[in-house]
């Protein structure tokens, strides 16, 4: 027969031991001190936030190397807009839900290095206060060309404007891609690495398959050469199936 | 010198109290007044140094009387709403004679009583006779009946203010899901 | 109760008739939240209107992605990989562990204890949400399945993390319920408030943690066996003799916690490596076609229906949300009680407006 | 005018301004840093000295958070709903002020710098001390329903109504557990309780004034609206109860006299059953009585804010019935055992101690069981039920 009361004093128990306990057991006392500073600070533009390096506006902010927050543009090392891997192809301004992208094609083409000349967009505008980070533009985009920056920081006095990230904003080198998102920007790698290796096999077999041809065909010339009082015997060799270019581009659509 | 000044005080409190309690129009107002006139009442008290009686006035009339009208003003919505009628006097000159003679039937008897005090021992005794141990032992031993004959009647009447405010029939009314 | 009164959760009116402080008529009013959920789906792609399902109940997107998950695969017959049906399972167990302790918290906030319990459950909330944002990116909008499986794998040691969240939960579950199960305050307020009777509560449709307080023996998870739910062994508790008031409610979801971490240990034990994407196409078009999944969300049957006409976009998208349907006896319930009962009424059906305007 | 008698007053009035408020002020500071550390948060840390030089700031854990909230009390504009009863609306925080601060001069805090005399300055040192105690918080009624009905607004009425009810109902129960001690005593004045409970032999220890403390505390939770009886300003029903429509200061004032009516309130609960201002040290040095009077205190409060942090609300009729069918029948209950225990006492000195522990533990249980069985009358179908597991 419980004492009268006893659920009570329980439940006070509990609160007690939570008392005491947060004085020392770490878990019982996880909430961490936001860092002060004064909001003169707070820059104008959300674009005009730290570039590169880390990119956290204050050394207290933890962001796990999962989370994901608003989309950047990436480019290869280099000057940034020689090696944007951005070629306009509008497919995730299709494709975002809450259609927050807005590109504006290029109309000269660029060189890009180890890749025939692409277009690259003149403009492109993510208007950070509609997007939701949803990370559809990601899974849609053919050329890894868009990734999700971990920056969350981006309060801005001003609502309109401010709030919306230009091209040369969301630009961000891939060095930076890996010290935000270690793990995912080294599979992405991997994985770009894997279809380009593809790619050259495919060519060299093409090319192997070329000159496997052009000398058959000079054996059957010498041959022919030779024989040539032979009955000449044409086999129609098909003509080589030039591989097009496996060109990721032409997915459907 | 300053037990005068403290009764003016006191005395001016208690009847202000008083004649807001009748002239306000806002009832609530009224009650109010009337909650100062009996705290005025147990400031005279006081300085007569009745100690338990000033305290019993403001716990019985300040404390539980002040709140009972309140209570009583609260539940009839007639008295309190926008359109509550106004109770207009229409014989106040008969009303201030009568007032006037029963004041006068009820202070004469009580001026003569008042004793002649000419020797201070006799304040000194009357002083002791008011604390409140001499009280308590005043109740239990002479007057111990008449204090449990007034215990009955307040619990009949409690008794009987439950019943009639619950209206007879037994707890709570169960309302229907229509 | 207006529209922002501090214990409606959400924006969500009531109009109280009161008789001094019984409860004598109660008209809900909701709709502050509509956001045409159903009629933007129609217009854009299947895969598009995926992250728009966690803004559904906002407190378990993983169930809410699920559900659309499981409609649009009978749509179209995707084969899901073991791996994949593993990792929703643990997914969705999780979520139905945030559900409920969040879901504690409040009603137990709305009793009056201010916030300690709440403060506990958001603690232990913290850490599932951690493990969600390493797995999706997310802490709440986690969009994370797909047609045919998950958007990407777990990373490594991402499984070992939860297996020790899941070893350490029944120790916080048991200073959980010697807090709150005996107190003889909450005992007396919830005990005999706001009953439920059972043919009631079936001819309301009402489903979920509330049916089986009400004596109904009724789990979509063992009903329809979908994902590998049958492979795990875990019991559904349900109320038999009571009388389904706000205590059994508060007590059941208090034991499915227990169940849920069940089937996580068994389902931590079973996961193998292996793919986690199913073949589905690169563009999601399915032929004509009608389907209706559903799951045992946290709060009740949470069902998508969707009829699709050959193009990327479906033709008619329709949410069954379990909160709605629930919030319908919330008059039958409130009327003769207390206004302070109105409002742990109100707590215990568990609402989250985004589902219940859509 | 005889300046010595005002003299007297101030010197014992002003140091009572004086120590409360600051209490009043650190209290808010320990309530809202202990309620946070039971929650596993910080507490308010965030007042502090902008230390502008550095870019950081010196917090002094939060110390400056009671200074803060004074000043933007300060400093809110204070808005009176139209429609108000004006005059009302300003008058009830003054008045819910008034009885706790009157009440608080009745505490034997025999100050040190004060010489004996005038300890027992005349005005103060009544006869009737504790009734007078009683007939003064009692008037804390009046001020929550002023507030009440002056605001106009449905939501402060209701508050009102149920602050009414809770406080005329749970003041039986005060009144009567502290009968027992009077009775024991034999006089209401408060310094000879002080006095009677020297050197160690406080009420508490005896069972009936064990039960008598219980009761009176419970009875001290509800009279000053505290944790598991906040029903006049509980959110989640009627949004803050009387005081919804008050601002600015007229809010803080209200705040204030619920703080010194805690520490009124818990006073009295020391001067009765925990023997006032006396402790180890307290005849070796008189002037530490004051500290153990005020430590005494402090643990009252603690326990009190304890309880916030833990306990949910009663509902309005659970309240009453609580009251009404357990509290008052106990405390009744309990008068009759002190009686016939000081009697069996007092009657056979002779066989002392075995008469004191069969009497002792006779009382203790007469006093459970009936608490028990009360408990089950009141609450006969409330207990934890049992689930079945479908498969």
């Amino acid at each position: 027969m419980n004492l009268l009361g006893a659920g009570i004093l329980k439940g006070m128990a509990v609160t007690l031991k939570n008392f005491i306990g947060s004085y020392f057991d770490k878990e019982r006392l996880n909430t961490l001190e936001y860092m002060w500073q004064n909001d003169k600070s707070l820059p104008k533009r959300a674009g005009d936030y730290p570039k590169e390096e880390g990119e956290q506006l204050r050394p207290t902010t933890t962001v796990t190397n999962y989370s994901r927050n608003f989309p950047m543009l990436l480019h290869d090392d280099g000057e940034p807009m020689d090696t944007i891997r951005c070629v306009a192809c509008q497919i995730c301004e299709r494709e975002c839900p809450p259609q927050c992208i807005y590109i504006e094609k290029s109309d000269d083409k660029k060189e890009r290095p180890g890749g025939k000349p692409q277009f690259y967009p003149a403009t492109f505008d993510i208007d950070v206060s509609v997007c939701m980070s949803c990370q559809i533009c990601v899974e849609v985009c053919p050329f890894d060309a868009i990734v999700m920056n971990s920056q969350f920081e981006l309060s801005t006095p001003d609502r309109f404007n401010g709030l919306l990230l230009k091209r040369g904003d969301l630009l961000k080198s891939n060095q930076y891609y890996h010290k935000i998102h270690p793990e995912e920007a080294a599979d992405r790698d991997k994985r770009i690495a894997d279809d380009k290796a593809a790619k050259e096999a495919k060519k060299k077999a093409a090319e192997a398959a070329k000159e496997a041809k052009k000398k058959a065909a000079e054996a059957k010339a010498k041959s022919e050469a030779e024989a040539n009082s032979k009955e000449e015997s044409k086999d129609p060799s098909e003509p080589p199936q030039t591989s097009t270019e496996h060109n990721k581009e032409e997915n459907t659509e | 010198m300053n037990e005068v000044t403290a009764f003016w005080i006191l005395a001016a409190i208690a009847v202000i109290g008083a004649l807001f309690a009748i002239r306000k129009r806002n009832l609530v107002h009224g009650v109010f007044s009337l909650l100062v006139f009996f705290a005025g009442l147990a400031g005279l008290f006081l300085l007569l140094l009745a100690e338990f009686i000033a305290v019993v006035q403001i716990l019985v009339y300040a404390g539980a009387v002040g709140i009972l009208i309140l209570f009583a003003i609260m539940l009839t919505d007639r008295v309190t709403g926008k359109d509550a009628f106004r109770v207009t006097s229409r014989g106040s000159f008969w009303g201030t004679i009568i007032a006037a003679s029963v004041f006068l039937v009820l202070l004469l008897p009580t001026i003569q009583e008042i004793p002649q005090v000419d020797n201070p021992s006799n304040s000194e005794e009357i002083v002791k006779q008011s604390t409140v141990k001499a009280l308590g032992k005043k109740l239990i031993h002479p007057y111990v009946i008449t204090l449990e004959i007034l215990a009955l009647l307040l619990t009949a009447a409690l008794i009987g203010a439950v019943t009639a405010a619950q209206g007879g029939h037994p707890a709570k009314k169960k309302i229907s899901i229509e | 109760m207006g529209p922002h009164h501090p214990s409606t959760h959400g924006v969500f009116r009531m109009d109280v008739k009161l008789d001094g402080e019984t409860v004598v008529d109660l008209k809900p009013v909701f709709g502050y939240l509509h956001r045409n959920h159903e009629k933007i789906a129609e217009n854009i792609s299947y895969l598009a209107s995926m992250p728009f399902t966690d803004r559904l109940d906002y407190f378990n997107s993983m169930t809410n992605n699920w559900a659309y998950a499981i409609a649009a695969e009978k749509l179209v017959e995707i084969e899901v990989p073991e791996r994949a049906e593993y990792l929703r399972v643990i997914m969705a167990e999780l979520t139905r562990l945030v559900n409920h302790i969040s879901l504690v918290g409040f009603f137990v906030n709305d009793l009056g204890a201010l916030g300690t319990p709440l403060l506990y459950a958001f603690r232990e909330r913290e850490k599932i949400l951690d493990l969600f944002e390493q797995a999706s990116g997310a802490r709440m909008m986690c969009n994370y399945l797909r047609f045919g499986g998950l958007r990407c794998d777990v990373p490594e040691g991402w499984l070992k993390r939860a297996r020790d969240l899941v070893d350490r939960f029944p120790k916080f579950l048991d200073e959980y319920e010697q807090l709150l199960c005996e107190n003889e305050i909450i005992l007396s307020r919830t005990q005999g408030v706001g009953t439920l009777s059972r043919d009631l509560a079936i001819s309301a449709g009402v489903t979920g943690p509330m049916l089986r307080a009400s004596g109904v023996n009724y789990d979509i998870r063992k009903v329809d066996q979908y994902g590998i739910y049958n492979r795990f062994k875990f019991r559904v508790p349900y109320s038999e003799n009571n009388v389904g008031d706000c205590y059994d409610r508060f007590m059941i979801r208090m034991l499915e916690m227990r169940e849920s971490i069940e089937i996580l240990k068994q389902a931590l034990d079973g996961i193998e490596e292996g793919p986690v994407m199913g073949n589905a196409g690169k563009v999601f078009k399915p032929k004509p076609a009608e389907a209706y999944g559903r799951i045992e969300s946290p709060k009740g049957e949470l069902g998508f229906y969707l009829v699709a006409d050959g193009t990327p976009k479906p033709y008619r998208f329709r949410v069954r949300p379990p909160s709605f349907i629930n919030l319908t006896v919330l008059r039958d319930m409130c009327i003769g009680q207390q206004v302070a009962d109105a409002v742990i009424i109100l707590g215990s059906i568990d609402i989250v407006l985004g589902e219940v305007d859509r | 005018m005889n300046w010595e008698l005002i003299k007297d007053i101030l010197l014992a009035t002003v140091p009572l301004l004086v120590i409360f408020p600051t209490m009043f002020a650190l209290t808010t500071w320990v309530e809202r840093k202990a309620l946070a550390r039971i929650q596993n948060r910080i507490g308010p840390n965030k007042v502090g000295v902008p230390m502008s030089r550095y870019g950081g700031k010196l917090s002094l854990f939060g110390l400056g958070q009671p200074a803060a909230d004074g000043i933007k009390m300060l400093f809110k504009e204070n808005i009176v709903p139209t429609g108000a009863d004006r005059l009302f609306h300003l008058l009830a925080p003054i008045l819910s002020l008034i009885p706790a601060m009157l009440v608080l001069c009745f505490l034997p805090l025999n100050f040190p710098w004060l010489t004996d005399e005038q300890n027992s300055v005349k005005a103060f040192m009544l006869d009737g001390a504790v009734i007078f105690f009683f007939a003064i918080t009692g008037l804390n009624t009046l001020a929550v329903f002023m507030a009440g009905w002056a605001s106009r607004n449905k939501y402060s009425l209701l508050g009102g109504m149920r602050a009414i009810a809770q406080m005329v109902s749970y003041e039986i129960p005060l009144v009567l557990s502290a009968v027992v001690v009077v009775m024991t005593v034999g006089s209401l004045n408060a310094g000879e309780i002080a006095k009677s409970q020297d050197g160690w032999n406080w009420f508490v220890f005896s069972p009936w004034g064990l039960a008598a403390f219980i009761i009176f505390f419970i009875a001290s939770l509800a009279e000053t609206n505290r944790s598991p009886f906040d029903l006049p300003e509980a959110e989640s029903e009627i949004i803050a109860g009387y005081f919804t429509e008050y601002s600015g200061f007229k809010f803080a004032l209200f705040f204030l006299g619920e703080y010194i009516a805690m520490f009124a309130i818990s006073g009295l609960a020391v001067t009765l059953f925990l023997g006032a201002g006396d402790g180890p040290g307290a005849e070796a040095y008189p002037s530490l009585k004051v500290i153990w009077f005020l430590a005494k205190i402090c643990v009252l409060i603690g326990i009190m804010i304890w309880l916030r942090g833990t306990l949910p609300r009663l509902r309005v009729d659970q309240l009453m019935s609580f009251a009404w069918k357990f509290l008052m029948p106990l405390s009744i209950l309990n008068i009759f055992i002190t009686g016939f225990a000081w009697h069996a006492e007092n009657n056979n000195e002779e066989y002392g101690f075995t008469i004191k522990a069969i009497i002792w533990t006779a009382s203790l249980l007469i006093l459970y069981l009936t608490a028990k069985g009360l408990d089950k009358v009141n609450r006969a179908n409330i207990k934890p039920r049992t689930y079945q597991y479908g498969e």
